[in-house]
């Protein structure tokens, strides 16, 4: 393969941040396609305009995910990119992973693909970024048999679940995330590698309200942790954060000097239900008021911790912009047990009676936040068989728009016109 | 052994899903999980988790580019089975972390880090930038309105110090999505970099025939601005489509349902910035990013105009905004008014929403400030 | 002279306008306009006004029915000119006041009131319940699914404490409105009681062709559930409309447009209960009302499951929020779940949002509290 | 006239308040029509349905409005109340009155109809409940030539305008809201009397933003005092509240013990910008960034005032439910000069530019607010050729969505397929 010039890009290669331009390059050296790479990236830099066709559908047999189809629009100016099919693999929980393992990925793909990956595609899976058509079975081959690994998903169906590093290294998660994602990626394989549904669908785990996985904004159902009694108070430890021993929020704000910590002002006039005071030298919280936003459990983490009945909330439908808008998750489920003894089976019901609802409803490429719009929240309510609560909407309706059925009127919806005009002339 | 495309059903394998995460659990990790109790900052990137046990992790947290090669990661690898029983992971921000059990072991892992040039900077922990979030862009993708990969090296060379430094507010999410189908989900980051397209699509009326689904490619516009049409190729009327470029607000769906409908141009194409929103339920609830610079070119190869826009924002925060307030609950704490008038932003009525829940926008109170917007 | 039937157009004056104010202004009014420095109200429906020129003007506020004959105004007349130079004002909400120049004229002019009965109650100032505005009713409207001076009268029977008193939190503005076209707009009330239809429309197929044009009966519905149709009227077929009931919630607006379709039921009229809504902008911008009670039945004379649901409302209101704190105030800071709570008022799903900007409403975080609501 | 038996109705004679049952009874005495009056809605009571008819255009030659017709269902049982119209009568600013000119209103309608009123109707008219079109003229011609008096409004039109008490008896009000409504009635009376408007049209003056006549809620221009400078302190008041020696709210919770005035719980913390505290025992706000809730104003109003700098605000677009869901007003003209010298000439030119528009593209039946919901806020500022201002929105958009002209995209809309094509092989 030609090295190509690459005057824009080599500018990339400057400045403090690592450099995509310096690796590609560096890899180029053992993987000449990568200068295509570089070429095709340098043309759009120079053009200002993408350089890869529309789609392809490419897969390896048996599987309707999982595998990207692209080609590029000037091929003859870079023939090492003709195809460059993106292959998504199935990352593990949390994304730990054995330098072993990685190893044995980066082998796979040097022999099968380009040697460009991304860690990680927005959704969490590996990405492994550039190979040709008659590349993908070997690789899968190769991939499940000498690895036991697997794609991920792409198109209409189940999209890799992720979940936040949870317990294994956070103290403030109130359920095991990279058990019920790794439990539920599992169960629903099937999901995930044939696409059946009306478009993509995706599950996020995050282990308390902070949401570091995005769970709320990304996933069509997000589960996220929660408590139903106390936050837990080491008074002591309250004591030594007043006393600025501790510092605040994990040691966050340590760059710069913002001043003794003040409970006062940090925590307690900050909690947005104002459920907290000071009283004889003790934090004090009414947690009956308390809608466990976390403030306070981040900025002194080391006196205050999740109580210890725990669980998850569910939220349905985040979405991003296309088509009718962004949407956040809405809640559903205010609490569940999260119990891998049980496999999660609450949260398996839920799910399911949503799949077979949103799979007889929904209409083509439209995510199920758009048909929970389209139908009206108080439809998907009826028919998830869950009572109505407040806790599902921020505020009652303002409009007196009311749907009433005729059951539900006394005398029901059929009159007699004649009869009405006998007592109201017309 | 391999591949035999000659029976390529047999001793196929299927289904397997993803590793077991357990297996890559450094030994700390798998002794103390479910018993942390506390963590601290120690530094810029460097964190430590205590457990009940008395253990301790310590975790040493560096930026990458998203787009890394397998050399890249293999050099990643040899860290972690010089400093770290061979085991790292990686965070849902595109950072790779190294983990040690002891803290005698974070110095040497650090000046390791550090010999390697620029490859490992530490930091992205607290109330710093943490590592954009970001889609493909022009190195793999088809439908993109700008470039990734190039842009997010351009941003964080110049906001380098926030992420090697914990003097914010709070913590300052940056994403970046090449096109409005957000692959990347930009729409509830402190900072959110949007690909934006500015032109209605041509319609390849040669291709469309074979390429496209005409009532899908109809029915794929929110405003219904794609309409049935007739058009002569080679001497002969087909069906075709046509566009009422007035109701084009240039989401692209046509083009993703409809290849012969592309849209992007060097010149219509370019970059939005939106700030103030936020995951996080912490104080405030989650919130959508705003639209407050509608356009800026695709300057190649360094978005001189991206990178200044987003660091005035930046800037402008850091200077004015209280501790523990993230971008968004700044802005809404001093009213947006005052927002464009302190990032020194003009304001346009592209800013002023008129998509479907647009009335919920409108200002309904004689509560304003009184800034230069007023004449 | 009078109005001469064969020469209707002979001297005949038009657009005079209303008469000016200004000769209607009590004398210290008139010298004081523009001058008044401060305001401190007595006693529960007795202000007095300070101006700058040192005088005072007391104001006693008298409750009255807004429906009232010429009998009544000539009372009322009676007492201006006998305490206050002839001169009286009404306010908004369909209160009468008198003015006095000196502290003095006050007590007489309570006695007065006093003397006439249930006549002219002395209230509806300050951190109270003030009068009721209200729309026509059975008295007057051809549309209404409610009756308004009934109601409003036995709502205020059982409030008439808070009216003569100021021991709530805030002002609390009550209102009502017949129908949903609500004239009297109560959709920014503390407590809305408004007239609700809950059947379809019947159509009069042998009355339509004559008063209705059928393509305004079909536009009129906001959810096109009004259809072309045809049928058979003494054997002749018409053209006319039908209604698809799923899609009907009963607005009213079809029979407004076309008086063949009337919709108003023993059974199915009733009142919904909104609360929370304000208009003015101290501390916190307007608000809506919210819906809360879908449905009490026309139980007449009294209404009694609507002013036990508004007595209820308010007095727990009144136990739970703080000074200065609006109904709607109280119910977002404690949260919507509590206020059903704390109000006993069962949720239903009828208080969720399904029109145009329900998505607003929809609770996307994770925070709420736990009510008992959540088995 | 029959007198009808009313045994519901009679329960509405007992408790309290003031009863209008036992009025109309009083005034049957008199006018015999007011037992029918009474007898059809004891039949309403009984029936718990109207037994009005629907509309009937009747009115006055030459007006389109002012008279609202309407007819009994059941004629034969009351034919008193056969015809049964209303006619809408100007109020004056503020509904001041002398008790010669009501008297004098009193005997003219005890002539010409049923001797029935509100006062007031919703809109701020003084209606005049019941009579028969032989009536009308009659009547008419005796309020114009005997009490120089005119009708309101009704129907497609403008509505009869209405504003607060003002300067009249208000220490707050930062405009003549009684001379703005006058005069604006006055040049309006064609729009007031001769509909020419898509649908109806209200115009609302408050003086303040307390906005007592509700001018955000319910007009579709609302004019709504404000002012420029900052809030004018009394500091000797400002003791005197903080002594307990002025009652908090001008009074208007003396009915309970709320404890100790406490101006830290009272005024600053619950300023909704934060932008007061004390300081050397004296009050100090930071102007800039209050937004005039008047909170603080309405707390000591002995203490604290609106600044001397004073004008109105502009809302535009209020309106009930109906059809499309209610609406407050948007903020469009966050401060105008309000002066009668120059015949408030900001506000007129702006109205007459929101007729402009608003005739040429409302459609029937649509108020204002939703021709602006429709043609798009941005629209709406574009035609009004105002600037557009943060001050318009709460906030920005947060969906991306926007429409560009092709005038502001460098090279345009056309483009060549072919061109393009060359570049970017399909």
């Amino acid at each position: 393969m030609a090295k190509h010039e690459t005057p824009l890009l080599d500018q990339l290669e400057s400045g403090p941040w690592p450099s995509f331009v310096t690796d590609l390059k560096q890899q180029a050296a053992t993987k000449p396609e990568c200068w295509d790479i570089l070429g095709i990236l340098e043309l759009s830099f120079k053009d200002r305009i993408t350089h890869w066709k529309h789609g392809g559908i490419v897969g390896v047999f048996g599987y309707g995910g999982g595998i990207v189809g692209r080609y590029a629009d000037v091929p003859e100016l870079f023939p090492g990119v003709e195809h460059f099919h993106t292959v998504r693999v199935a990352q593990p929980s949390s994304k730990y992973y054995s330098s072993a393992n990685l190893r044995q990925l980066c082998d796979l793909w040097e022999k099968h693909g380009s040697g460009v990956t991304n860690m990680h595609g927005s959704t969490g899976d590996i990405i492994l970024l550039g190979t040709r058509t008659e590349n993908l079975e070997p690789f899968f081959w190769d991939l499940t048999h000498d690895m036991n690994q697997d794609l991920g998903g792409s198109g209409s169906n189940l999209r890799t679940p992720a979940n936040c590093i949870g317990e294994s290294r956070c103290e403030w998660s109130c359920y095991d995330t990279e058990e019920a994602c790794y439990k539920l990626t599992m169960q629903y394989q099937d999901e995930i590698h044939r696409p059946a549904f009306p478009y993509k669908f995706k599950f996020k785990f995050s282990g308390c309200p902070n949401d570091c996985v995005a769970a709320i904004a990304r996933s069509d159902i997000s589960v996220i942790g929660t408590w139903k009694d106390d936050i837990r108070i080491d008074q002591a430890a309250v004591k030594e954060y007043i006393a600025g021993n501790y510092p605040s929020n994990g040691g966050a704000h340590s760059g710069r000097d913002w001043g003794k910590f003040d409970i006062t002002k940090e925590v307690i006039d900050l909690c947005p239900t104002n459920c907290m005071w000071m009283e004889g030298g003790e934090l004090k919280i009414d947690n009956s008021e308390c809608t466990r936003c976390m403030h306070c459990i981040n900025v002194m983490p080391r006196a205050l911790r999740p109580g210890a009945e725990k669980g998850a909330s569910v939220l349905v439908g985040a979405k991003a912009p296309i088509l009718d808008g962004a949407q956040f998750s809405t809640l559903v489920l205010p609490f569940i047990p999260m119990s891998a003894d049980n496999d999660f089976e609450e949260l398996v019901e839920f799910i399911e009676k949503v799949w077979d609802w949103w799979m007889e409803v929904g209409k083509n490429r439209e995510r199920v936040g758009e048909t929970m719009q389209r139908v009206g929240l108080p439809t998907f309510i009826k028919v998830m068989e869950l009572e109505p609560i407040p806790q599902m909407v921020k505020e009652p309706r303002s409009n007196p728009y009311v749907f009433w059925a005729e059951e539900e009127v006394e005398g029901g919806f059929e009159r007699d016109v004649e009869e009405f005009r006998a007592k109201h002339a017309a | 052994m391999g591949y035999n495309p000659d029976k390529p059903m047999d001793g196929r394998i299927s289904d397997l899903g993803p590793p077991h995460y357990e297996q890559f659990f450094p030994p700390v990790i798998k002794a103390n999980k479910g018993k942390w109790l506390w963590h601290e900052i120690l530094q810029p990137g460097v964190l430590m988790h205590k457990s009940e046990t008395g253990d301790e992790v310590y975790t040493v947290r560096c930026g990458t580019a998203r787009l890394i090669t397998v050399n890249f990661i293999r050099e990643i690898c040899d860290i972690a089975d010089k400093h770290c029983d061979g085991f790292m992971r990686w965070t849902t921000r595109n950072n790779v972390e190294f983990m040690v059990d002891s803290k005698d072991k974070v110095q040497p892992l650090l000046d390791d880090l550090k010999s390697r040039g620029n490859k490992f900077p530490v930091g992205g922990t607290g109330a710093g930038v943490t590592n954009i979030v970001h889609t493909q862009g022009w190195v793999h993708c088809h439908t993109p309105a700008t470039d990734a990969s190039g842009v997010v090296k351009a941003v964080m060379d110049e906001l380098f110090d926030y992420f090697t430094s914990m003097t914010l507010p709070a913590q300052v999410r940056i994403a970046l999505a090449c096109c409005l189908n957000m692959c990347g989900a930009v729409h509830a980051s402190d900072i959110a970099i949007l690909g934006i397209h500015r032109k209605p699509p041509m319609i390849d009326h040669k291709r469309i025939t074979g390429v496209c689904e005409l009532p899908l490619a109809i029915a794929s516009c929110p405003l219904g601005a794609v309409k049935p049409a007739k058009a002569e190729v080679d001497g002969k009327e087909i069906k075709t489509v046509k566009v009422t470029v007035e109701r084009c607000m240039f989401c692209g769906n046509c083009y993703t349902m409809c290849p012969a409908m592309p849209l992007a141009d060097p010149e219509g194409d370019g970059i939005a910035i939106l700030v103030g929103g936020k995951v996080s339920n912490a104080k405030s609830a989650p919130k959508f990013s705003k639209l407050v610079i509608p356009f800026l070119p695709n300057t190649t190869p360094r978005w001189p105009e991206t990178v200044e826009a987003v660091k005035k924002i930046l800037e402008a925060y850091a200077k004015d905004a209280k501790k523990y307030e993230r971008v968004g609950e700044w802005a809404e704490r001093i009213g947006w008014e005052k927002f464009f008038e302190k990032c020194d932003i003009p304001f346009t009525e592209k800013s002023i929403d008129d998509y479907r829940l647009a009335y919920n926008t409108w200002r309904t109170t004689t509560q304003f400030k009184y800034t230069s917007h007023i004449k």
